[in-house]
């Protein structure tokens, strides 16, 4: 017999290293030959996007094209450590780190520009497209490339440190701020179980997911995507096999994550609630997107079946045995 | 040492290799072909997807001295005229990379699965791709990446 | 707020380089003069072990062969330096580093790893996180084989469960999973034109990185240098040490390149794991689905190793309410070392692993009092000014209830159609 | 043991004569979908390689009226594409298009699954139900061995000096057909949990007239049901009658696997393998009567 059902999960997640530890971004942004502005940040590229998203806020708080920035973040010899690509806290940590450099970099051209355009005030002043001028009467401006030309590659800088506000846990009490900020999701799942099989198949997702302000809807779904056929894995296929201590599925013919063809279209829905220290808004997302999906498999695992699966992953083999138990160890169903 | 003659992305090579090198070898040491990646060394997650004589395969499972008188394209043969193929400008336009470790491969998939099947749908994008595991994307927007490359392909793009 | 660049699909800075193989990760990089490593590891869980090399030195091709004698600081790890370089006296797991091989080939090191003796004496192992509890039980590192503790202890718990119309109490277990991210682990080390030691390598945190190879080979941090390439996935696996080391004390030993590439099957033994839980979880709930308190336990298998464990366990402790105001709150999470494969990061880093047991109480919960799974969802979850199980009040953008509200819009998740059906 | 000589095999006279001269030293390669894997893994350490797949006249799938003969080259592939397969040969199209991946299915052959003997090649059911015969040849002339034999008889198997040319078996009648399942754990590059499949004939009243019922991974290697193919003969396909065919089979295996830790799995399991490939089955022979 094939039984569906439907389950949802829902999940927080709270960013950074956490209680207390001091969890620290720095970024430098350095005024390059043709007036090319070099972005320094130790924040990681592992493939969730971290550069362009990056490149975004600092594109965003310059008011520059993508194309004028060079972005440095693989050698520690050239770049301030911007602590790890984990805990998702790239987006919110390194994000906050590269906006406060920018927005210094910008504060130091604004101050050479009032020497340069012989200014009384920096008031009034704007860093735009390359340019500082003065709003309310554009004739005085001075270019990106006129004041690299002037004072060298490289003298002009700006630097930014974020560090995530958190308080350490008491001891006794777990009483503390271990986190921030914290980010939300829900995923609802309708499956259907082949209860003589014991396989579950997904039919249909619907996955939102809170990203604070998403800087790059793409990368986002993608993160969602991904993280969702990582949880279905987690939740149904994936076994290390341990036997004293030995991996015995240790490779991809006996480990076992999702192909194209395990995978659904899921229906994947960003909500936006910006968050006010954040940069524009945005939180991380990378690990949350995998949070709710396994639970949510659970929940409609029972829905469909009256079974409870209280152990992972759900192998068919495993699931097959409790619904037997369930009815009271007999036979096919 | 053994002497093979093979035509790799549309170029002639008559090369010297040991008898235990696999066609990934070749590609990767003996031609700098690095865009072919070896990700599990056993066919099951299709990184080293390359088409031969036509067809893909998984080049950890080809012996170099098989592929003696055949033609493969790799993923750096897909250029032309230096413009990148369709497949890849659509990867690029949909958000379809992410670590980019499958990606050569799969694009591979991609391309044999559109050389037989112009106008596949979803389902059988899948199933084209079926053979290349992705740990990052969760497929859909690979599956997206190839259904605008129809689109592209359709249009001359 | 209108912005320019930020919310814009933006292509990625590295879609170009990827979809046309020209992205370059560890294993692609090749240089002159470079040479091989591969490492030899334990066979046995737990064990004593005494090495001789002699033999294998004697091959022809086999340039040098490294030990633990050779590292100056063979200590290193994420929280607690309880990883050695290569093991000197003890494993504690299968997959423990023991010696690294370097030769002319990658077959001259396959040679060498046969001929490496390594005398094995055998020591019981423990595999159970619940028996490596017990103070009887066979000690992985010292004299108690609890890695951390970490408690809640929030309002009054016997009131909350007296006060309780239903009360749910289960265990729940989870497993030990990889990330099997699709690169595996690779690099090239060398010595750069400025002197220093290079690592190239793909990695999560290249500044930890640097770190701790300054401080195995015992040299400045500035002569150390990590340049990250492309990184195929990490999920949290590229967090710990790998080859890192291993490649770096090579190449200033040696003055030449070295480059390692591990196969799949090493990247599953090499790299931490997600920690297994077993969860008990007693949750209880007024008449009218109020959540009034929950107790629960965790226990951690954390592997030979501690890595990340404490930071894992304390998120797990910290998330096993789920998004939910509880006003009572007991947590007791512990980290425990066994003998098997080690544990550490991985995405949600003990978060992923709670609601497994929190999400399926709120169901339990809600069939006891005839409710639905969102409507008990709905009344218990933080909203703007909840105050968490730890005391911390969310100020801001505290989304649960749009995340929910979105899911149910979009499927009919508890209505007449659809649920629980028989299709065939 | 190391490689020490390959050869790129042009024809079956030139493979033959070489298994000849080096007979154990030597290992036959096809796809390489198995062998370069165990020659990785040192499971295998043969002296010298004979490549066989660029062999045109092992390649062909040949349509000889009354008999099919596959060459032992032909990939997975070339069978799913072949109008041959489509009707009431489905099942073997079907078992050939579940195997692994569309990469391993390119180069992976017929052949090679049946020389390498894995007792979980998907491929071997529905060729068992066929009462295919294997055709070697070597320098000695030619011989044909039943595959069901294959797998069954110590004695039956291909010999060191022995190349399997082709696979040969009587196409089923207009009004037999053959229907395959398979249980996977995920729905690709998945190794077979367990198959099953039938060939089977009805007559007018619907009753069976012909059966034949092999299983993959249901015991020892594939094997022939015949316990549940005697059940069935004769009997009209009632729902009663499958019912108790599930437990006529389930009751065979349990000779088999009793004790094993799969067993009370795969005793359920095989009961949707079963009924799925039955379904499959009727579904044609209800459309020819129509």
């Amino acid at each position: 017999m094939k039984k569906r059902g439907r389950g949802i999960g829902v999940s927080f997640y709270g960013t950074g290293y956490g209680n207390g530890f001091p969890d620290v971004s720095k970024a430098k942004v350095v005024l390059h030959d043709e007036g090319k502005v070099g972005i320094y940040v130790g924040g990681t590229e592992v493939g969730q996007g971290a550069k362009t998203a990056l490149l975004q806020i600092g594109a965003e708080t310059l008011s520059i094209s993508l194309e004028q920035i060079l972005f440095i973040s693989e050698d520690t010899s050239l770049m301030p450590d911007s602590g790890t690509a984990a805990a998702s806290r790239q987006t919110y940590n390194t994000g906050n780190a590269v906006k406060k450099a920018c927005e210094n970099f910008k504060d130091r051209l604004i101050d050479i520009a009032k020497e340069e355009l012989e200014l009384n005030s920096t008031h009034g002043l704007k860093v735009e497209k390359g340019e500082i001028y003065l709003e309310f009467f554009p004739d005085k401006r001075i270019s990106f490339k006129e004041l690299v030309d002037k004072y060298g590659d490289g003298t002009i800088q700006g630097e930014g440190e974020f560090i995530a506000q958190t308080v350490e846990m008491d001891p006794e009490t777990g009483q503390g701020a271990p986190y921030w900020p914290y980010t939300f999701n829900a995923c609802g799942v309708e499956l259907e179980v082949d209860t003589l099989t014991g396989q579950v198949e997904i039919l249909d997702a619907v996955f939102a997911q809170d990203a604070g302000k998403a800087i790059n809807p793409h990368l986002v779904e993608g993160q969602m995507d991904g993280g969702f056929a990582m949880a279905l894995g987690y939740a149904l296929f994936e076994d290390l096999k341990l036997d004293k201590g030995r991996i015995k599925s240790n490779k991809f013919s006996r480990y076992l994550i999702p192909t194209a063809m395990d995978m659904i279209d899921v229906k994947n829905i960003i909500v936006e609630d910006p968050e006010s220290t954040a940069p524009y808004g945005a939180k991380g997302i990378g690990e949350p997107v995998m949070i709710p999906i396994a639970p949510a498999i659970l929940n409609a695992i029972y829905d469909a079946t009256g079974v409870r699966i209280k152990e992972l992953p759900v192998t068919p083999e495993k699931l097959r045995k409790a619904l037997d138990e369930a009815n009271g160890g007999g036979g096919s169903d | 040492m053994k002497e093979i003659q093979l035509n790799v992305n549309g170029k002639d090579y008559s090369l010297n290799i040991d008898e235990n090198m696999r066609l990934i070898d070749l590609l990767r040491d003996k031609l700098g072909l690095l865009g072919t990646k070896e990700g599990c060394g056993e066919g099951e997650c299709g990184a080293c997807t390359v088409i031969m004589d036509g067809e893909t395969v998984t080049s950890c499972l080809v012996m170099a001295f098989q592929a003696h008188g055949s033609e493969i394209l790799t993923i750096e043969g897909l250029e032309s005229n230096g413009k990148i193929h369709p497949i890849q400008q659509a990867f690029i336009d949909v958000g379809a990379v992410q670590c980019g470790f499958c990606t050569p491969g799969m694009i591979m998939s991609a391309k044999a699965l559109l050389d037989k099947n112009p106008n596949p749908t979803r389902e059988e994008i899948r199933e084209g791709i079926s053979g290349n595991l992705c740990r990052c994307t969760g497929y859909n927007k690979i599956v997206d990446g190839v259904e605008l490359a129809i689109n592209y392909i359709e249009e001359g793009k | 707020m209108k912005f320019d660049i930020v919310g814009k699909n933006i292509i990625r800075t590295d879609a170009y380089s990827k979809v046309t193989g020209k992205a370059l990760y560890p294993q692609d990089i090749y240089m002159d003069n470079m040479v091989y490593g591969k490492t030899l590891r334990s066979k046995l869980p737990h064990a004593y072990i005494d090495i001789d090399t002699s033999e294998a030195e004697k091959i022809e091709g086999v340039i040098k062969i490294f030990t633990y004698k050779d590292v100056p600081n063979n200590s290193h790890g994420v929280v607690f330096k309880d990883h050695e370089v290569f093991c000197e006296k003890k494993v504690r797991r299968i997959g423990d580093p023991i010696a690294f091989v370097v030769g002319e080939t990658e077959e001259v090191c396959k040679l060498a790893l046969d001929k490496i003796k390594v005398d094995y004496k055998e020591l019981e192992g423990v595999f159970d996180p619940e028996i490596a509890m017990d103070e009887n039980s066979p000690k992985v590192h010292g004299d108690s084989n609890i890695v951390y503790h970490f408690k809640i202890r929030k309002g009054d718990i016997e009131e909350g469960f007296k006060n309780s119309y239903v009360i749910a109490e289960n265990t729940y277990k989870t497993h030990m999973v990889e990330h099997a991210f699709l690169q595996p682990e690779a690099g090239v080390s060398l010595i750069d034109e400025e002197g220093r030691v290079t690592v190239m390598v793909a990695t999560q945190y290249p500044h930890y990185d640097r770190e701790e190879v300054a401080s195995a080979l015992n040299i400045k941090e500035e002569e150390v240098r990590i340049v990250n390439t492309n990184i195929g996935g990490a999920f949290g696996g590229r967090e710990d040490i790998s080859l890192q080391i291993h490649l770096a004390l090579a190449a200033y030993t040696l003055k030449r390149p070295v480059k390692v590439v591990y196969s799949r099957e090493e990247s599953f033994i090499a790299h931490a794991k997600r920690h297994p839980m077993i969860m008990k979880c007693k949750t209880g709930a007024d008449k009218d689905g109020k959540l009034l308190a929950m107790e629960a336990e965790i226990i951690g298998d954390t592997g030979a190793y501690a890595s990340w464990a404490p930071n894992v366990l304390r998120k797990a402790g910290v998330h096993i309410t789920g998004p939910y105001y509880i006003p009572n709150v007991v947590v007791d999470s512990y980290a425990v070392y066994t003998n098997n494969p080690f544990a550490g990061a991985m995405r949600g880093f003990g978060a992923t692993q709670v609601p497994i047991a929190h999400e399926q109480q709120m169901d339990i919960l809600a069939e006891k009092l005839g409710m639905d799974p969102i409507s008990i969802r709905m009344i218990n979850i933080f909203k703007q000014g909840s105050v968490t199980a730890t005391g911390q009040v969310l100020t801001e953008s505290v989304p649960v209830e749009a995340c929910i509200k979105e899911v149910v819009k979009r499927m009919d998740l508890f209505g007449e159609e659809g649920h629980n059906e028989e299709t065939w | 043991m190391a490689l020490e000589e390959v050869y790129k095999g042009e024809n079956v006279d030139e493979v033959v004569e070489l298994l000849d001269k080096y007979g154990k030293d030597a290992k036959i390669i096809a796809g390489g979908t198995d062998i370069v894997i165990d020659l990785r893994n040192n499971r295998i350490d043969p002296k010298v390689l004979i490549d066989i797949s660029s062999i045109e006249e092992l390649k062909g799938i040949k349509d000889k009226g009354e008999y099919i003969e596959i060459g032992a080259g032909v990939s997975f592939t070339q069978v799913v594409e072949n109008p041959l397969f489509e009707r009431n040969l489905y099942g073997l199209n079907k078992a050939c298009h579940m195997v692994g991946s569309p990469q391993i299915r390119n180069k992976g052959t017929l052949g090679g699954n049946i020389a390498n003997g894995s007792p979980a090649a998907d491929s071997i059911p529905p060729l068992i139900c066929l009462n295919s015969t294997l055709i070697l040849k070597s320098v000695r002339g030619r011989r044909e061995i039943s595959i069901e034999d294959y797998y069954k008889d110590e004695n039956e198997k291909i010999r060191p000096d022995e190349l399997l040319v082709s696979i040969g078996f009587k196409k089923p009648k207009e009004n037999q057909v053959l229907s395959f399942a398979k249980l996977g754990l995920r729905k690709a590059l998945a190794i077979s949990r367990l198959s099953i499949a039938i060939l089977v004939e009805l007559d007018e009243e619907g009753k069976i007239i012909n059966i034949e019922v092999a299983s993959g991974s249901l015991g020892k290697y594939p094997m022939r049901e015949l316990e549940l193919e005697q059940f069935l003969l004769g009997k009209k396909l009632e729902d009663s009658t499958v019912d108790e065919g599930v437990l006529v089979l389930q009751r065979a295996m349990e000779k088999r696997l009793a004790g094993r830790s799969t067993f009370p799995y795969k005793r359920v399991a095989v009961d949707r393998m079963f009924r799925e490939a039955l379904e499959e089955a009727m579904k044609y022979l209800d459309e020819v009567r129509l």
